[in-house]
């Protein structure tokens, strides 16, 4: 079993959950309010009243298979609009 | 005259807030606003001008005078993104001009409420149904920006700020919804319309609604500046990123879009306190609406360049300086009415 | 004369902006009201009620007429729930009719309040003790529900909707400090009865609470309706799920609750406003102290059969069409006092 | 070393935070107002003014012999009230 | 006499609120008032008692009584920490006993804010620069407990609440840092300094504050201390970890330095109002300045020893007790103006 | 590629990610409002409302190499000022 973290920003969420549905995860969690930095710089929660909010962080749990679909659908939104991915094991508790 | 025009901003308790916000960021203080507060801020201050703006437009009636101006708002806030394109685009290529011409077609809510509250210090009376142009120079501007941006791409000038993705059509079902739907576009007019139904079939209800739509609002407003304050300083430290030419365009678009304001102002024949509004609509630059829709329709412009010129430029020159300058310019064209 | 009622309630402020918010999804606009905003108004309105409720009710005292009211209101937070059950049981099981009939037996605190701003704007007064009635009908239906659904599953008839857990005995403490010591029925009570005391100790403080518990009121309720409606209209994506059996129950219960209500108002000889608010609440469903109590009690239930028919059909259908329908029942039943 | 990632309602976690203890476990964190979808569909903040909540995400780092402790007294919640938890390898900072 | 003046305090509203919170905690509701709630209560609180503190300040001016009294009153946030430091230090060890005596030698604005509502209550007058003395008493208390800290450890005296770090020198920009530019200290004077010079110079906006500062004042105290009432209680929890010692010392302390506050108000002759809140100040410990100060420049001190001891005991003993027990002495020892 | 997963105080969020910067690391991502448990005891948000705030969970996707240099100017903090770390597998998405 993997274990996915992906970083984006906090207007992605829909798209990327429905991505996530769409490679046939069996579910995902998200946090929002998460700020942070990387090649785009630094992402604060200060404009969070505008609507723009910072980043999130979506988590998948899934199986190995179910990896390259994920990547097939979430790789161009992440292109497209900015954000990270990371693989890591897992396993059932 | 002008100086105790400036003075008189500078005295008021909302530009005070404002500037102790600036000064906590500035001596290092960790005093914070912490989210979702300055939303809470953000959408009573566009409930609260929509609803009174409603209120008062279904006293004042749609006679002409409101239809023009209404009309000549719109025209400025496709006027400005355009001709703002081809100043910015030699310099940042399309995306990035798009996004920051769009932010300067557009209008900044606290700017306009800010300088209404300088109306009341200073007593010169202004009309209700300026809020009307204010929430209907929102969202123009946006649909501008993206269509420039797409436009130049679809030439097949790729841009320096990175690939824009040209050679796809604008996907309009999601321009027009980033445009009119907005979260805070939405509120405004919605707020405005039921205002205007309240007012017209239950004005006991808008008599209801005072003690919060009203008497809160002054303090609140205090509150918001004072977050805007922290954020505006904060964004300051970007602009090492942002480069001169922005950091001058900043100060300059203002100036002259108040200008042009003013000229348009007169030939409508608008009251004082409705040219300053016409001027501050102008003026001001949208770091509400702008990002959150650009950041979905042109994702490969810098969100670090049209925030810090319209949110740490821009708003601090109008609140500070603007907003009794253009007054001073009102005095002086603008006769009594 | 009914379709002047049901307009003066279309056309009143909080449910101009319950339409605005189920209108922000229905078109697709990101206008959101961030977590924890909306716990923000419903613990304001809680607090306000119950401190108001509780002077008004230091004032008129503990009277058989109000003793009477406040009894019947408990005997229709046993009988509706059980009665519910029962029908709904063969179709949902033990565990969701459980669920659903606790919904249906407690109250929701905002479509009481909605009505009493209808009556505001109709000019047709209403007791204060008629919140008391309101903060003890959440409990009693809570406790029902439980009963129903263990008494269900120790009798071995398992439930379609999974395992209910049933050889178990009932957790009294948990069960108990669900229904009586939840939040929102917590802050309720304890408001009313510090306004009760300080209504009769210190009336000064009456006066100094005013501002915040009576003139903000009206504003604050158009906020948390603007929520509610987002949220309702969020909820009827889930209509799929529910099937037309709990849609018909959704619209049918508050009709017919109601109007055992107008009965019991009627036998009470309960003057016109307080016959509105006691059927309102007979037609209330609870989507605030049901849902979070059966999650834990009742955790085999499936949250989205119970909060869907409450918050998605029943709240809006009561808010929009009831208050109005059951005014025009009033009128016609009972006698001006 | 293993890190124990669970995903429950937020109304459960003090209950699961009390079987995390007394499992032996060395410590925890808990974030709240975590969103998601799974099994039993989709989780909104919506709910939230309710007191109904949304997901917290707890995750717990602890020696590998401590998994089968909280095995125990942590799945009966899980099937009580819903729930997922998942396993990894991670060693000390 | 005195049992009215408990009567008086105990049935006020805020004082019921606070009860209120600690007995969901104690019968195990789910009340809870989420974050970051009581942060915008605390922010608002402060916002609002800087400004009309400033604006009373504007209108009384800096005559020699408010220059003394505000002298009295920095030396009182000297002494206190050193004094409580050398009690404390041979049980609790340096770090623990910096920590512990910071916070009672700062204030609590919240129980400030509570005498000044008693004092409304009994209808006895004080004066606005009362909140000068305040705003000035926080800091230096910090800075004294965190070089008592590093003096002890310097003088290789090692604490057994572990490490101190105490060879390097006083880090004396965070220090500073911490204790004036912490967000409450600095929003409280930012609004007082704010609040004079709107009353001086723009009269107009104060009338305009007033709804958001002087109006809702009283409601959100009572939602802080209900939320306070919440906090409070869970600290009690933790009370077996401080041990005897330290609630001995979180009961006696506020007594002791109240009745050095009063022989200090008598000499200074302050009018009776003026006297009680000068009490408080001394009896009153800060669980907002001073854990967050402390966190970052003794961070070898335990956070639960120095929050119980406000938060838990000193500060539910002053608002309950505390307050009018301080008054009763007043009555008896200072002098009707 | 390695994932950290650091919990600290949220009052030493700029530290910390000053001191990740410092080390080279790629990016990072914050979360506020952690509650959680550990040998400080209970760290709860009650305390929000003062500024103390709760714990905030910081993670750090680097190369293996940079875990030295992360621990070089991480571990002084956490033995200052507390919060655990934790280190594991993880591939790029
Ligand atoms: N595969 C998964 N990956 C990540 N989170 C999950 C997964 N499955 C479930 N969850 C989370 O756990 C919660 C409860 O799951 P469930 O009991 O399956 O509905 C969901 O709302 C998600 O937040
Ligand atoms: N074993 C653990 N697993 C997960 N989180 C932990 C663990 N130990 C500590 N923490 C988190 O780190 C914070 C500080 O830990 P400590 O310094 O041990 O009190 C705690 O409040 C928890 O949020
Ligand atoms: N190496 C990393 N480790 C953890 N989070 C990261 C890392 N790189 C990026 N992120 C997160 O992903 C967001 C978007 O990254 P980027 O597109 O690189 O700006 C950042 O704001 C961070 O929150
Ligand atoms: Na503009
Ligand atoms: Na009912
Ligand atoms: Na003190």
């Amino acid at each position: 079993m993997k274990r996915v973290d992906f970083f984006v920003s906090e207007r992605e969420i829909e798209r990327l959950c429905k991505a996530i549905r769409q490679a046939g995860a069996p579910g995902y969690s998200v946090m929002r309010h998460v700020t942070g930095w990387g090649v785009a710089g630094e992402i604060s929660e200060a404009m969070d009243f505008s609507g723009l909010g910072a980043n999130a962080h979506v988590v998948v749990f899934c199986d190995a298979d179910a990896i390259a679909a994920l990547q097939g659908v979430v790789r161009p939104l992440l292109e497209r609009f900015g954000g990270v991915g990371f693989v890591s094991e897992a396993e059932k508790f | 005259m002008q100086s105790t025009l400036v003075l008189q901003n500078l005295l008021s308790a909302p530009v005070l807030f404002f500037f102790l916000g600036i000064l906590a960021v500035v001596l290092g203080s960790d005093l914070e606003i912490p989210s979702p507060l300055p939303k809470l801020f953000s959408l009573y201050l566009l409930l609260a001008i929509g609803f009174k703006g409603g209120v008062e437009l279904s006293h004042s009636g749609l006679g002409s005078m409101v239809l023009l101006t209404i009309a000549a708002a719109i025209l400025m806030s496709l006027l400005v993104p355009i001709s703002s394109f081809y100043i910015l685009r030699p310099r940042l290529g399309a995306d990035n001009a798009a996004a920051v011409a769009a932010a300067y077609g557009s209008i900044s809510a606290v700017t306009f409420i800010t300088a209404q509250s300088f109306l009341n210090v200073v007593k010169v009376p202004y009309d209700g149904f300026m809020v009307a142009a204010l929430a209907l120079m929102e969202s123009p501007a946006i649909v501008v920006g993206v269509v420039m941006a797409k436009l130049a791409a679809s030439r097949l000038e790729p841009s320096p700020g990175g690939p824009s993705g040209g050679k796809e059509p604008i996907p309009w079902p999601e321009v027009l919804r980033e445009a009119f739907l907005n979260g805070s576009v939405f509120l405004l007019i919605g707020s405005l319309v039921i205002g205007g139904l309240v007012a017209y079939f239950s004005p006991s209800g808008v008599e209801r609604m005072e003690p919060f739509t009203e008497k809160l609002f002054y303090g609140v407003l205090c509150f918001f500046l004072l977050d805007m304050g922290l954020v505006a300083a904060q964004r300051l430290r970007d602009l090492r990123q942002t480069g001169p030419f922005l950091v001058a365009f900043a100060i300059a678009a203002p100036i002259v879009h108040a200008f042009i304001g003013l000229l348009i102002a007169r030939l409508l024949g608008l009251p004082q306190g409705d040219a300053l509004l016409f001027m501050v609509l102008s003026a001001s630059a949208s770091y509400i609406a702008v990002p959150a829709a650009m950041r979905m329709t042109v994702p490969h412009a810098n969100p670090s360049l049209y925030i810090t010129t319209a949110l740490g430029l821009t708003f601090p020159f109008n609140v500070v300086v603007g907003i009794p300058l253009y007054m001073a310019l009102v005095q002086r064209f603008i006769p009594v009415a």
